[in-house]
């Protein structure tokens, strides 16, 4: 087992079954590599949140029967269609799905890393997400028009897992464009981070990637992972794993077939 | 060279139409269609421009995935077309869920950004090509975006148009249902009866959807279908023409 | 006169008298070019806001009587001390201070770019800002347990006029690190930026440079101004003039030290 | 060698004392002491970190104004001083102005960030190095910032300390006022109440507080001057004693 393999592992580690982890949309950043070894350990009653959606990873985690519950905007295999394991334990009622809407759930999330209580977002009237959750309300709009609006609470997670293309040496992890990332991450309790690369010294004071860093302060432990969000894509660094990810959507529409493709996925060594 | 086209390619060239004199769109995940509806409508609409998944040349975004409903609540998102499992006589979409949400016969991805977009872009079209009576549905099962808001509600945007492979429906925000606006080539308001389960409106004189004419076809068939080939290559190689055919 | 004078006057004809018009704080962008040629213009009747801090650019936009009022977080000339025309303009009456606190306006403006009517802010409560302003107060929180909590309302800016590094030939403008000029911008109905110079290509498709970027969609018009905000700092591309800013600040202590430093400023063309 | 260090270098250690064990501070515009508070606390309290306003090297933020906001909501930024021109004995402090604020005799900043960070910072400590009856008042002129909330409201930090160039206050939140911690060396507590305008608890016992001893000024002199003089080179050449001196 290599040095990174550890540390993948004793990063997924901190995740106690249970948590709620948010888990970033496909192709911004999903934490392949310790979603693989939180399967491999046998975590157990995850509480999902995707940000906002989800994809392979979620599908993965349900399939492998580590989750509890999901909430999501969406969680689908993007251009391969629906996502067979997390479509499969809806309808046969062995997780809890709380849908969300995107705009809902970045809200939530603002809240929640500026530890505000709630957080208004246009829209959303009519919606049977506005009907079953308890959590959304509408309530009147404090200043003129005094018109209704909705207000959802702060998403704090237990934890919020990502990959990024890199951290420099000083621990700060480089998300580029996706600022949703950064939101999420200050928005929970603990950050755990992988990354493609250890770039060195400290690119605060690089002016052009400042911008795009989640600083050290945010970030709890980080381990080398590289390639640890393939299958699913990590801009700028790689693309879709066209192959591994058609293989998958081929597979997983049956429980056997699933089965069959994640115990390739573990290895040898993948059970726990 | 009557009905020298795909059916695609016809859905492609009367939503361009639906699209009005804004200037922004996105382009959603798995849409190929309203991506090549956009691109088509650069040609036709001076300033606008399309946003698609998937199209890195395409994809203005800097700020991650708040910025595109930022950018719609600021009334510069313009133009958005939503697709689902239903569609009602109320226009809520359903994205969600068949049978009962809570244990569903089948579930489907989730309601992604529509809830809140339904009352934010002015120019929203509903896209169900597979028009039955399993698509347009006298209820959905969930609503994932509905206009249906309490009074004063603010809104500055909302569904305009559903378009279907048999025919297309205007909404009218004042009675709350469809009207049929025009009747695709070869189809009967009868036959669209039959097939939808919603009450609509139908006027007096109901027009058929222009066909496109031979220019519209070759813009499809050149710079649309070369834009579309980077988000969507397989599917522009299989549901549009060649150039010159 | 050179084609980038023509270009800030231009550009500064835009802001018409009596327009709200957020400037950024000291040190973040200050449109200093902008501001001179509103004052050499004759411009009335601004109601600046401060984002959420104001300088040098606020003090002579008062000095020179083009302001009705001012909302800011504090003014001053930060290591010179307070800022002297502003605070002769309010210890005389001649125009109309709004106190606010930072949190409060970067809430605001947050509230602006997202077009929700109002948002939380944490404290603030015992303060005279929340006693004497209006559009200020304190609500239930909706969500348990229900505690009083602030909310104040967006902040809509007729016009954000901002300085920055550069703009790339596709319209893009890049402003770094400083996110809350994104979010002035992005609330405003007007926004115009003067830059140091023009970068050759889309720096959109650069994916260092892509989150400090304010894109096309968002700006309504740029003008070239090299050295723009200066005798403010431009980080990274340069810093303070610390003896235009230390003249200023000895001459402005006086109405005819004012004055004489303003029409030195203005030069020759400078009157309106 | 006693009294051998100038009232900011006593200013300095004293108040880098009050910083306790947390990790995170800004010291804001135009505070060196706060700043070289910070530096000395750091050798002191392994893990303590200073943000210093105007050296590039301390300034860890990359997303603006907005983001030491956010990290003092997220409990992250756990001390921080604030200054001003007016405090009274219910620890509000004044930063606007004299007078009416509507048309004040004097006009000063602006109350800056305290509002809201006066509920947020667990450990702040209030500074006004020119102690007399003009700056420690009955009841401040105008409340930039005050600890006074409705019952119920969030608050997860507040004012702790009040230090002056005479002695050193600990605001009791239980109360709502300020009991006399020490008195400076050569200070008395009558002097102190001559000088103060608002009452304050004395309790039986009023300790001296202590002087710095000579390893303090040596990192004072030190590594504290040096890293202090990025953004305060005239003060850490004015204030602060040369290294062995």
């Amino acid at each position: 087992m290599t040095r990174s393999d550890t540390n993948v592992t004793m990063l997924a580690e901190q995740i106690k079954d249970g948590a709620r982890l948010a888990l970033p949309s496909e192709n911004s950043g999903v934490p392949v590599a310790v979603v693989r070894a939180l399967i491999a350990r046998g975590a157990r009653d995850l509480r999902l949140v995707g940000g906002p959606t989800g994809g392979f990873a979620i599908d993965l985690l349900v399939g492998a029967g580590c989750v509890a519950s999901v909430e999501a905007a969406g969680v689908s295999l993007g251009p391969r269609g629906l996502a067979p394991r997390f479509c499969a334990a809806v309808e046969a009622g062995e997780i809890e799905m709380i849908d969300s809407t995107c705009p809902a759930t970045h809200a939530g999330f603002i809240a929640g890393e500026k530890r505000l209580p709630f957080m208004a977002v246009r829209g959303v009237f009519g919606s049977d997400m506005l009907k079953n959750r308890s959590d959304w309300f509408v309530i009147d709009n404090p200043f003129p028009p005094h018109d209704p609006v909705v207000v959802v609470p702060a998403i704090l997670p237990d934890v919020t897992a990502l990959h990024a293309p890199m951290a420099d040496e000083a621990g700060n992890v480089w998300v580029g464009n996706r600022r949703e990332l950064k939101t999420m991450a200050r928005a929970a309790k603990q950050v755990l981070v992988t990354v493609e690369k250890i770039h060195p010294g400290n690119l605060v004071k690089d002016s052009a990637m400042a911008p795009g860093l989640l600083t050290a302060p945010y970030i709890d432990l980080i381990a080398l992972a590289p390639r640890g969000a393939a299958p699913t894509a990590l801009p700028p660094d790689y693309g879709p794993d066209d192959a591994m990810l058609d293989s998958y959507a081929s597979a997983a529409k049956t429980r056997e077939g699933f089965d069959g493709w994640l115990a390739d996925f573990l290895g040898p060594d993948g059970a726990a | 060279m009557m009905r020298e086209y795909t059916k695609e390619e016809f859905l492609i060239a009367t939503m361009s139409g639906l699209f009005g004199d804004g200037r922004f769109m996105v382009s959603g995940v798995n849409s190929p269609i309203p991506a090549a509806a956009g691109l088509l409508h650069e040609h036709q609409q001076p300033g606008f421009f399309v946003s698609i998944h998937g199209d890195p040349n395409r994809t203005p975004f800097v700020d991650g995935g708040v910025e595109p409903f930022d950018m719609a609540a600021q009334g510069r998102l313009d133009t958005f077309v939503f697709g689902g499992v239903q569609v009602d006589g109320q226009a809520n979409i359903n994205l969600v869920s068949i049978g009962d949400p809570k244990r569903p016969k089948k579930r489907f991805t989730g309601s992604f950004g529509a809830a809140g977009l339904y009352y934010l872009i002015p120019n929203i079209v509903l896209f169900f090509p597979s028009h039955s009576r399993r698509s347009l549905v006298q209820k959905v099962d969930f609503r994932s975006a509905s206009p249906q808001a309490p009074e004063g509600a603010f809104r500055q945007g909302g569904p305009k148009w559903l378009l279907t492979d048999l025919c297309l429906f205007r909404f009218d925000p004042a009675t709350g249902g469809f009207e049929l606006a025009s009747v695709h080539p070869g189809q009967t308001v009868a036959a669209i009866r039959d097939a939808t389960g919603f009450d609509f409106v139908v006027p007096k004189d109901v027009p058929t959807t222009a066909e496109p004419d031979a220019a519209t076809l070759a813009r499809i068939r050149g710079d649309v279908r070369d834009g579309l080939s980077v988000a969507y290559a397989q599917f522009a190689k299989d549901c549009i023409k060649q150039p010159g055919s």
